[in-house]
Order: C-alpha cells, then structure tokens, then sequence
C-alpha cells in the first residue's frame, strides 16, 4: 500500500516537512503532468529574463541554481557546490563546485559559467530582475554602471573553486536560490533562438513549448543525482482558470492543481479528493496597508483600532476557508524569528472604539480601500470587513483596480488603505528592511514606517555574523511592527496543493508550493497518462 | 475582376492605419507600466531595474517620438519588442495564429452547419415544430453568457459524461476543439439560424419564386435551383461579418478553455501591461477581420452577378 | 372535345388572419374558350390577382380557395394534388406576371430560366434546352438571342425582361396563358410591342389567354370578352364592344369615363377625366348590400341593404347591379 | 422574425418588465442590505426560508444582491444604449446632411468600428479607465454605434434624394432643425429596435468583462460581476451562480424577444434586422 504523508501542521512549527514516503521503490519512467496555474502564458524561457513565479515552475526543472531550498529542513542548501567556507568577517565565501554537473549540450559546468551567467545578469543595459541578488556581490555594480567588464568579487580559483565576497554579511544562499540567477551555458545562451531552446542543467531537458498550451520537458540522463530524475516526461500545462483546472483535475488530466479557498473546502469534504491535498504555509503576508499621508492612519490608536475592530479569525474561518493562517506580526511563521509568544490582535470592537475616541475619532471616519480581486487578499475580503468596520464606525469604501495595477498604486503611495499580499521569506532582514525609515517608498517601504527603535534593531542584525543574535534582534523589530500596527495584520497564506493518488514525491516548499524539484517526483502505474 | 480585387483591398489600407494610430494612442495612456505586470503577488522590482528597463524600451522617449518610431516599425513588418519577454512580438504572435485560425475556423463551421441547417428548415416550414424549435433556441442562443456556457460545457461533457477532455490544445487534435468550439460557435450559430430563416422566407416570397412554380417546378426543385443562391447571398454578409470578429470574440473562450490563441495573449498581455504584444495582437485580430470581409466581398462577386458591373 | 377550355365556377377565396376569416372573392363564374382572350379588369386589390393565381393553384397562406369549381378541358383541378399541378403549371397553364424586374430571378442567366421550362416538361438535357431556350428568345423578338442567353435579367431592360418573361410562359404552348398586368410597369412605347407580341404569339399557338388588368382600354383592346371585378365580385360581363358601347354597371361606367380617349379631348375641351370618387373598400371593410354603394352616383335604399343578384345580359353577358339598365 | 404572432413582445415584456421592476423596487423588496449586512456566520447558506436564492461566501442575502444588481445591468444596458444612439445618430445625421470630407471621416469611423470587436475594444478602454460603472458604460457606449450611425445616415441620404431637405430649405429652416423634425421621427422605430436588442448584448458584455476581471466597481453588486465571483464555487455553492446565471439569461432573452416584437410594430422593413 503505497502512503502519502501529507503535510501534517503540527501546532505552528514543524512547516514544510512534507516529504514521500520511502516505503516503496520509486518507479522510473512515466509523465508528470503538473499545471502552471497563474497567467495563460509563460513569459519567457530565458531565465536571467523573467522574475515570474509562473515561469519558474518550468525553471525548477531546467536549471539550478548555486543553492535551493530545501522544503524538508526550511534551509537553504548548496546545490552546484558541495561546500562552502566563509571568512571571519562574513564577507569572502569559497565554493567547491560540483564535479558531475553537465548541461543538457553535455558540457561540464565549471566555475566560469558561473561567473558568466552572474556577469550577464548585471548587464546593465538589459536590466535582468536577477540583478537585485548578483548586487550582492562586491563590483557587481560596476558591471552594472559599464565601469568594469567583470565582478571584482568573483574569483575563479580553479575550474571547481569559486571565490565570493560580498558587500553585506549574510547568508548567499538567500540570494542564489532564485531562479533569475541560473547557471546558464554561455554557447547555448549566445545563439540567437535560445529562448525557444532553453539549456540548463536542471534534470529535465526541454523539448517542446507550445505557446499558450504547454512546456514538455524530457529526462536529463547525466543529471548529477543517481538514478534522478524519475519520469520520462514532465508536461506542464497553463490552466489560469480555477474553474477550469477544477473540471480538468476531476477529470483526471492533470495531476497537480493549486486550490482556492472554495475548491479547498469541496476537496476536503470529497473522500477521495481529500486523500491528495498537500498544504503548506507560504511565506507571503496578506494585510491591509494603512498609509500615514491619510491623516487618521497616521495615529498609531487608529492603526490598532482596526486590527481590533476587525474578526480576522472568523474572516480566515468563515470566509478564507482556513486557507490560512492568522497573522501576528510581519514575518511568516516559518521564520525562526517569528515570536510565538505575542498573540494576534483581539476580536474587540468595544476597546476598538475606545481607541479611536481617544484618537479624536469617536464618531469614526470614512477612507478608500484600494483592492484587486483576488479571491485570498482582495475584493471578497474587504467586502465582508466593511460591515465589521462599520459597526465601530469606521466607513470603508471599496476602490477596485486590476491586480497588474496594484504594485503601481502601492509604489506611488496613491493610496489611503491597499490589501495585498507581500513576500516575507525567506531573508528575514530584508523582509523588514522594508519597514527601515532610510528605505524609499519605491523601494518597499511603502507605508513609509519611521520608527528609531526600529532602525537600530535592524542596524544591529546587520552587522552581527552571530546567526542567534541576528535572529533575537529581528524578532524584536518584528514585535515592535507589531506593536506600532502599520497594518491590519490579516494572515500568512496556506498554499494548498491538489494532486492525484499515482503521485509521489512532492514538496511543501514554503517559497511557492508550485516550485517543485522535479527529479523528487515520480508517478506509479496507476497514473492515465500515457 | 483584377481590378475589383485591388480595389478592395486599397479600401482595407486607411482602416488599418487608423487602428494602428488608435490602438498605439489607447495603449500610450493605459495606467499602470509593464513593470508592474512583471512584478507578482509581492515579488516587486527593484526599483533601479525599472528605470533602465524604461530606458531600453525606449518608454521616455516623446510620444510622437515613439509613434513615428512605431509606425515604421509596423510598416516594415516589425511589431516591436514584447516588454514581457524581450523578443519580437512577431515570435510571440506567430504560434498563435494557427490555433487561433483552428478555433475560429472549427468554431464557424459549427455556427455555419447548425445554424444555417436549422434556419433553412425552419423558413421552409414556417410554424412548424422544427421552426419553433429552432427559433426558441436561436433566441436564448443569443441570450447565453459565453463563459457561462463554456463552464456548463466543460462540466457536462467533459466532468460529468467524460466524453470530451475538458481544456487545453492537446495535441492540436479533434477532440481537444470541440468544447471551445461550441462554445464560441454557439452566439453565431443563433445568429445565423435567425438570418438564414429570415433570408429564406424573404426569397420564398420573392416574385422570381412564384415564377418558378408557375413553371411547375417542384417545391424542392423552387428551393435548390431558385431560393438557395439567393438566400446565400444574404446569409455571406452575416457569415462574413460573425467570421470576421470572431477571433475578437474568441478572447472568453480562449481564457477560460486554455487555448493558445491571439485571444488569450493579448488579455495576458493586457493584464501585463505588455503593450507591444497588445497592439500586435488587436492588428492581428483587425488584420484577420479585414481579410475575412475582402474575401467575403469577392465571394459576392462571385455569387451575385449584379455587382460584378456595377 | 367539347365545351370551353377553362370554367371557374362559383369561385369563392378566403383570406384568413389571425382575427377572423374573409372572403376575398365571392361567387365568381366566367368561361374561356380555347383560344379565346378573355380580360378580368378592375382596381387593384379588387381579386383579380388571386382569382388568377387559384387558377394556377398558387394560392399561399393566408389565402386559399373555400368553394367552388375550376374546369380546365372538362377536368376539375381545384383540388388537384402537388403531382398533379406541378404537371398542370407551365405546361398546360402558363402565367406572366405584373414586374419583370422582381419576376426573373436575378441571379441566374436567362437562358437558364427558359431552359428550364423545357428540363421540366420535355425531358430536356441542359445543351438541348439552352439551343431551344435561344430560338425561345428569338421568337419573342430579343435581339441577338445568342448572347443575350447568358445575361442576366439586370443586363436587360424591362421590356425585354418581360419578353423573356413571354418566351418562359409559351415554352411548351400551353392552352392556357395568364397574364397579369403584363405591361403596367413598362413604358407605354413598349406596352403596345408586347401586348401585340403576345397577342400574335398565342394566336400562331391556339393559346387561350387570361388577361388581366386595370385597363379596360387595353382589355378592350385585346380580348374578346371582359369581365369587370369590384370588391372581390364580378360585377359585369359582356362582349368588348358590347362594355364600351353600353356599359351596365355603374362603376363599369365609371371605368369608360375616365379613360382618355382620341379625338374626344377637343370635343370636351379642358374638362378633366372623370374619376370614381371614394377608394376601393377594404377587404374588412365591405360595406352591406352592394358593395359599390357607398361610392355610386345612383345609389338608392335598396342598394345599401340588399346585395344585387345577377342578371343576364345577351350574348352570354351579365351584370350585378339593382338599377342596371 | 418572431416566435409566434405577438408572443415574442408579449413574453420579452414581461420578463424585461420583471427586471425593471425589480430595480426600482429595490430597495423596497430587498430582504437585507446587499453590502452592510454581510455576516460571515451566515456564509453559503443554501436556498430555504430565510434566504430564498441562499447566501453568499460573505454571507450576504443573494435575493437582495440580484435585485439590486438589476439596477447596475439595466443602467449598464440603458446607459450604453443611449450613448451609443446620441452617437450613432449624431454621426449618421450630420454624415449624410453634410456629406463631403466629413460624410468619409464617419464612415471611415465606421468602417474602422467594425474592425475592432467591440469586446476587444471594450477590453482596451476599461484596461485604461479601470473597472467600475462609470468605466463600463463608456467602455459599451463608445463602441457599438456603428447601427444606428448607418441606420441614420441612409435615412437622411433617402430624404434628402425626396426632396424634403430641399424643401425645408426654402421654407428657411436651420439644418439642424430639418435634421432632427424630418428626419428623427423616421427612423425611432428601428433606433427603439436597435436600442432594446443592444441592451442586451450590453449585459453579456459586462459578464464577459468580469469574468476577464474588468467588470463592476464594488461593492454593489452587478449579475456579470456575482456570476464570475461564483464561478469557482459552481461544485461546492451552485446557487451562487444558478441565481445571477438565471437573470442573466432571462433579461437578456426578455430584450432580445421585445427587440423582436417592437421589431414588428415598429420597423416592418426590418431595417435593424441582425446584420
């Protein structure tokens, strides 16, 4: 009898540990058929191109990077090196490469094609997204201003060693782990269709994109893990409807579908269903920003007063479906300076009220709340707090935009109050750089937080290498977020994941549950796919 | 004949042109910049990266800057650069077309088989059952919300009956059309019952008719010699204009089936403020209506032989 | 073979709408002989139209024949079947209708649309029919039929339409020829052309023709006997010369006056044409009694309660009036 | 074309007259308030006694929500249609008086209107104006003129060749005042027509917007928006979608019926038949 153990969220730490189980022998051979669920298209298979979570679902198969999260530990593990050694100072990191990693032309990486798929990246002409992590490198801005040809920071030591400094101490991992930063073959970049025959030194080699449709990936057979990957076929489906993908899963064509909330509840409540539903706590923070321009919000009592006057519980309950945990503070709960102590905000219309009577708005105030419709973090939700606001006599009127418009408003400040959801993971400190008061607003200190206490706490965690300190001082930062409220504080998403019976292997990868390492994946005999 | 055929298509320039400077003028005051369509659900763009990307793109350049540069570009056969994906909109376009083409064309041979069948045999027994059938149906055709319909589709005939697969391309095979097809055909076919009843009984009462059966011409004779080339004649304009902008209209289905059609791009396009790729794909859908309508007007020349003089 | 070629008897029409039932003709009777020109005149919407048209048996919804007899060569065919008529139509009883431009279809050559006269009654091949559809052409006169054949009806002026028109109705010299206001929509230059093209024409083949019109002049003309409808009824009938010489009915009167005539206009010098005041009831609308009452100069009681029964004439003749005479 | 004698015009108004009704009535009829009441406790209550169509995920009475989104569809519909016909008719009437460099701009306008599908085009403008009811009626009455603009100019060109417009003109009228009394009485039987049938298509296209995320403004409720709201949960709440899936079809078939109908009464050429 083959059994899954899907994730079991035991209290609120042990997150992400899903793992297969290794009762059986995983069979080789067979298809995959996942599903890329957030646009109707993939933007580009160029990686160093596309910041898109959509993409890098095609990316986890086709290439690596210097390090990948590891869903089972929550860490950041080397990948393309097998150690790495840092200096006293945190500065300098030496990387021995791996030996046995080939591209999919057959070339063996080395330690140059690191440094040239992180020297194209700072292209400063082309603007790659993966630049804001190679910046991390000492000189890589140069690069990026046309002042030098190379990164002074990037040493090759030999064809396997690599040398790193950077300019702020912290982990790399934080920062090679994304998918614009692969390690990509300079001969199969250079030619002039490469985004139509990506190369990489993922498990899975490509074979064909059908614009609109599908990506269909084939085994990589000198893959550096032995007997990796399991499957034949990898074909990655673009199904954006939720409606869609229902019928499609149902109907057996797919074999992993992301859920909403609705077809979260109708999953769990099917006895078949149920038995294939992975879950994880994703490391996105959904909260309603408050801007202090708008001049109630700028009373720390108002701020508070909504966290009060909002019954977030019965919101995430009733209406999210449990799709979700309850927010405390800013950082998600897979953050090791997540507070367990503190206890989220209160139910209390009556102290919300008396909050507000003592910031001068006894008979409350009217503001603008801007929305996208997003069934988790936008319209749905504000619909059902504008009756809970109204009764401590707070007047909330919905502005809706579209989703693409939404990080527009968020960078202007063209708001009074915006709901949406924010990336808080896997970097902790610079999750909350973003409350910093030296931050710009286009940066991401959108809420223009200006808190001295604060910014000595953060000043501190960035100079210490002591891994605990940095770790006791963020949790502080976090806590005084908050205490200060520069939000309402509404909930961490609980990505869910639907996936058929002949399906094993998957992860709960807490950075996006779509991003699966493929050469984990296998499927049994049961599975319809030819 | 030659003569009518450039002349047609001369006629087809000036409406190009000005949707290329209308769609170009739209486009130019959308709100929101691309950046904003690459940066997802709290991923966001460092900032430095925005300002070089518009300056690449060339976004601060003048808007009459901008337009002339436009223009020559379309005009050489270039549609720009995709903000998304940083390749030329053509590349992006080009593997649409013939799913987009294979939807449309499947979609109207249903519109056209069903609708025109039903319409037909309705005119020629007017009030009878078949009549009220059809009319009832063509009626509440036209009342459907298409996505509505799509949905009902997929969960009958593809959940429920599990006959067809419910989303996708496939393999660009027959069973993966079906489901889209109907559902796009369905508004059309409506259409096209109504107008070929309409057209029929139109003819049926026309004076030439009545010769025909004073010849004593039987009533199937009256209707393959007599009603059905003149009936077509009225029925090409609505097949015409329906075939025209269907690939419009193909946006709904093409979303909510997966379909990989010029449809689909362009609403992620325009979700992603990726406006090259829009611009090209409304003159790819506009391109197509206009070579639809051309055609439909040299298939007149070649029905109705009062046009060709005139 | 005895007795006249044509017998309509007692003929009534109803028209029926949604409201209630009408009779748009009533108790019409006339003969035809064979290769006699018989003339139906009257006002438009009178019923000669349709009187004509159940003589082809294409009365359509909402008409249809309710009562009486139609006799072609001592066969009853009002109530042949489809089969029956189809065999009837065009062969033995052919027709010409009132617009030549809306009669043709216009999408077709009009050779083809005589050709087809032969494909259907003769057994024709198409090569076979379109050599006789030619000859077809040049019969009725058409200029250089060879070409004209492969026109197509809006390449031809009306009253070469209608000759084309003629060379469909004769194709297989039927015995009988409808013709329904054959020359209203031409000019009158062309009028007189085919009136005396078909005239000649029915002549050389013993056809009999059904002449219909408004125009008791031309009626007069051609025919030997007319026949004048009012309101769905044949109010008088007498020999041409007879009508013009001594019309019976007063709207038969009316009719004579207020035709232009040669040679009279000096003698009446500036006086206008006399018109029939008042318009031609509605189908709906008869009025009781005699049914031109409400319209006529010697209208006494009787007329406007009492519908006027027929009243033989000599010759063969009659009328429907209470003052007649 | 028509159903069955006056059937069409029968049925159509009553269904349209329904809706009506029900809008202005709104908030007399409504059971709670479609937005403030929203009570999470009572979310996705099926159909029954207290909530005759069932509630929603916020817990809202969907009963109150469709009678008040008959007011958002039905002034999406009467409001496109009257911005369509003012430009329509103001176009095809000084098209066809003025003739000229002007007559061919319009046409070219026109031409240039039906390339464009109106739902691409309608796609474009709310992506520029961004969603809400304001957006939405400009967005449908900007493009689908182009009818009653034809329907307009050949009236005009047809009166003009009678001789009317000569006439009037030496009687001394303005050119405005020969265009609007001779002329716009002639053709209001096939605007009406064309009006009432665009009504229609109107609400399908503000369903179509929703569901492509372009619709409403919140948080009144529009049947397009509700319906796409509902779409995900058509498995687990079916009423969610039955209810506003429903009064869209009926209204919308009730329009097209009544188009049909006044079609009879109104425009016995069939000017405005379906092309």
């Amino acid at each position: 009898m083959r059994k899954l153990v899907w994730l079991a969220v035991a209290g609120l730490a042990v997150l992400g540990a899903a793992t297969a189980s290794a009762q059986t022998t995983p069979r080789k051979g067979g298809t995959i058929r996942m599903t890329a669920p957030y646009a109707a298209s993939f933007g580009s298979l160029d990686f160093h191109t596309t910041p898109r979570a959509q993409d890098e679902i095609v990316g986890k198969s086709l290439n690596r990077t210097l390090y990948n999260f590891d869903s089972s530990t929550n860490k950041l593990v080397l990948e393309l090196a097998t150690s790495v050694t840092a200096s006293p100072d945190g500065l300098v990191h030496t990387f021995k490469l791996r030996q046995d990693a080939y591209f999919h032309n057959g070339r063996k990486m080395t330690a140059d094609d690191i440094i040239w798929s992180y020297t194209r990246i700072m292209d400063g002409a082309k603007a790659y997204p993966g630049a804001r992590y190679v910046r991390l490198i000492k000189g890589a801005i140069d690069v990026e201003k046309g002042t030098a040809k190379e990164i002074s920071g990037l040493k090759k030591i030999d064809d396997f060693t690599l040398e790193m400094t950077i300019t702020d101490i912290t982990d790399p991992g934080f920062y090679f782990f994304d998918g614009t930063t692969a390690i990509l073959p300079k001969e199969e970049v250079e030619k002039p269709n490469f985004a139509n025959n990506p190369v990489g030194l993922g498990p899975f080699k490509f074979k064909e994109h059908i614009p609109g449709s599908r990506v269909v990936l084939e085994r990589f057979d000198k893959f550096y893990k032995p007997g990796k990957p399991y499957a034949d076929r990898i074909v990655v489906q673009l199904m954006a409807e939720a409606a869609a993908r229902d019928v499609a899963f149902r109907n057996k064509e797919i074999d992993t579908s992301i859920l909403g909330p609705a077809q979260y509840v109708a999953y769990r409540a099917d006895p078949e269903l149920s038995k294939g539903i992975l879950e994880v706590a994703e490391m996105f923070t959904r909260s309603m920003r408050m801007n202090p321009e708008f001049k109630p919000f700028a009373d720390k009592r108002v701020r508070q007063a909504i966290n009060y006057a909002i019954d977030t519980d019965l919101i995430i309950k009733r209406l999210v479906k449990d799709k979700a945990y309850r927010a405390t503070s800013w950082l998600p709960l897979s953050s090791p300076s997540f507070d367990k102590a503190v206890k989220p905000y209160a139910y209390d219309p009556e102290k919300a009220k008396k909050l507000l009577a003592d910031a001068g708005y006894a008979n409350g105030f009217e503001f603008e709340w801007t929305t996208s419709q997003n069934e988790s973090w936008g319209l749905p939700i504000v619909e059902a707090v504008i009756p809970m606001l109204a009764k401590v006599g707070i007047k909330a009127k919905p502005k809706l935009i579209e989703t693409t418009v939404l990080t527009d408003v968020i960078i202007k400040g063209d708001f009074q109050a915006v709901i949406s959801s924010s990336l808080t993971g896997p970097d902790s400190l610079a999750q909350l750089r973003c409350f910093y008061s030296k931050t710009p607003r286009s940066a991401c200190n959108y809420v223009t937080f200006n808190n001295p206490a604060f910014d000595k706490l953060l000043d501190d965690a960035g100079q210490t290498t002591d891994a605990a300190k940095r770790v006791d001082l963020l949790r502080q930062a976090n806590n005084i977020l908050y205490e200060e409220a520069p939000v309402w504080f509404f909930n961490y998403n609980k990505a869910v994941l639907a996936y058929q019976p002949w399906i094993h292997g998957l992860q709960a990868n807490p950075t996006e549950i779509t991003h699966q390492y493929t050469e984990d994946l296998w499927v049994d005999e049961k599975s319809p796919a030819k | 004949m030659l003569i009518v055929i450039a002349r047609r298509i001369a006629n087809v320039v000036p409406t190009l042109a000005a949707v290329i400077a209308l769609i170009f003028l739209l486009f130019s005051v959308l709100p929101g910049s691309f950046i904003s369509g690459m940066s997802e659900e709290g991923r966001t763009i460092d900032p430095a990266v925005m300002e070089r990307m518009r300056k690449e793109m060339g976004l601060d350049d003048p808007l009459p800057t901008r337009f002339a540069k436009y223009v020559t570009h379309v005009a050489t056969g270039d549609l720009g650069t995709s903000f998304r994906t940083r390749e030329p909109v053509t590349t992006l376009i080009g593997p649409r077309i013939w799913p987009s083409l294979k939807l449309v064309f499947a979609a109207m041979t249903f519109a056209i088989g069903v609708g025109v069948t039903l319409g037909f045999f309705a005119a020629l027994k007017p009030g009878s059952l078949i009549d009220t059938f059809s009319m009832v149906g063509a009626i509440s055709g036209l009342s459907l919300s298409q996505f509505w319909f799509g949905l009902m589709l997929m969960y009958l005939f593809a959940l429920k009956l599990q006959w067809l697969p419910s989303f996708g391309y496939g393999d660009g095979g027959l069973t993966h059309i079906i489901l889209p097809a109907v559902a796009l055909g369905v508004g059309p076919m409506a259409l096209l019952a109504r107008t070929t009843r309409a057209a029929v009984l139109d003819v049926l009462n026309a004076d030439f008719v009545r010769t025909a059966r004073s010849k004593g011409m039987s009533e199937r004779r009256v209707v393959t010699w007599h009603v059905l080339r003149n009936a077509l004649v009225l029925v090409v304009t609505i097949v015409g204009l329906q075939f025209g902008s269907l690939m419009g209209q193909a946006v709904v289905v093409e979303k909510l089936f997966a379909w990989p059609g010029i449809g689909s791009l362009m609403v992620d396009s325009v979700f992603q403020r990726d406006m090259p790729a829009v611009q090209g794909c409304i003159l790819m859908i506009v391109l197509f209506f206009l070579v639809i309508n051309t055609l439909v007007d040299l298939a007149y020349v070649a029905i109705d032989p009062r046009i060709r003089y005139s | 073979m005895s007795g006249p070629l044509l017998r309509v008897e007692d003929l009534h029409i109803a028209l029926k709408t949604e409201a209630a039932t009408y009779n748009a003709v009533e108790k019409v009777s006339f003969e035809i002989g064979r290769g006699e020109a018989f003339g139906l005149v009257g006002e438009s919407g009178c019923g000669k139209s349709i009187t004509a048209l159940s003589v082809m048996g294409l009365l359509r919804r909402p008409l249809s024949l309710s009562g009486g007899r139609i006799i072609l060569d001592n066969e009853e065919i009002q109530d042949a079947s489809v089969a029956e008529w189809r065999r009837l139509r065009g062969k033995r009883i052919a027709m010409i209708f009132q617009e030549p431009m809306t009669a043709l279809n216009p999408l077709s050559p009009v050779g083809r649309q005589i050709a087809e006269m032969f494909v259907l009654h003769q057994g024709a091949n198409w090569n076979e029919a379109m050599d006789r559809a030619e000859d077809a052409l040049r019969q009725v006169q058409v200029p250089s039929p060879e070409r004209r054949i492969k026109d197509f009806p809006h390449q031809l002026s009306g009253g070469m339409r209608q000759r084309v028109m003629i060379a469909i109705a004769l194709a297989c010299s039927p015995e009988l020829l409808i013709a329904d206001e054959p020359t209203t929509a031409l000019d009158v230059t062309v009028q007189a052309e085919i009136i005396d093209l078909m005239a000649e024409l029915c002549a050389a083949k013993g056809t009999a023709i059904l002449m219909i019109s408004h125009d008791l002049g031309l009626v007069a003309n051609m025919c030997r006997r007319v026949a004048v409808m009012y309101a769905g009824r044949i109010v008088e009938q007498q020999d041409a010369d007879a009508i013009f010489a001594a019309p019976r009915h007063p709207y038969t009167q009316g009719l004579i006056n207020s035709l232009p005539r040669l040679g009279e206009r000096s003698r009446r010098g500036r006086q206008r044409l006399q018109e029939i005041t008042g318009v031609v009831p509605s189908i709906a609308g008869y009025p009781s009694g005699c049914r031109f009452n409400p319209r006529c100069a010697a209208v006494t009681d009787i007329c406007r309660s009492v519908s006027p029964e027929i009243t033989p004439l000599p010759a063969d003749g009659l009328v429907r009036c209470h003052h007649h005479g | 074309m028509k159903l069955k004698g006056g059937s069409s015009l029968w049925i159509g108004g009553v269904l349209v007259g329904i809706a009506v009704a029900a809008a202005i009535a709104a908030p007399i009829i409504q059971l709670t308030d479609p937005v403030l009441d929203a009570n999470l406790m009572n979310a996705e209550i099926p159909p029954g006694a207290d909530f005759p169509f069932g509630t929603d995920a916020q817990g809202r009475d969907i009963y109150s929500r469709i009678v008040h989104g008959a007011r958002i569809s039905l002034t999406v519909g009467i409001v496109s249609q009257i911005c369509n016909s003012l430009i329509g008719v103001t176009l095809g009437l000084t098209a066809g008086y003025w003739g000229g460099w002007w007559d061919d701009l319009v046409s070219g306008l026109t031409n240039l209107m039906l390339a464009i599908p109106s739902l691409v085009f309608a796609l474009a403008i709310m992506a520029i104006l961004g969603p809400g009811l304001f957006s939405l009626v400009i967005a449908l009455g900007l493009t689908s003129w182009s009818y009653s603009c034809r329907i307009a100019r050949a009236q005009v060109l047809s009166l003009k060749s009678q001789g009317y417009v000569q006439a009037a003109r030496i009687l001394g009228y303005g050119d405005l005042r020969i265009m609007f009394t001779q002329v716009l009485p002639n053709i209001l039987g096939p605007l009406i027509v064309i009006a009432t049938l665009g009504m229609g298509g109107a609400i399908l296209s503000e369903a179509a917007l929703s569901f492509l995320g372009l619709g409403i403004r919140p948080p009144y409720p529009s049947w397009g928006s509700m319906l796409s709201e509902a779409r995900d949960q058509i498995t687990t709440a079916p009423w969610l979608s039955v209810f506003p899936g429903l009064a869209i079809f009926l209204t919308v078939l009730g329009l097209n019926l009544l188009g049909d109908g006044l079609r009879d009464i109104l425009d016995p050429q069939s000017t405005t038949r379906r092309a």
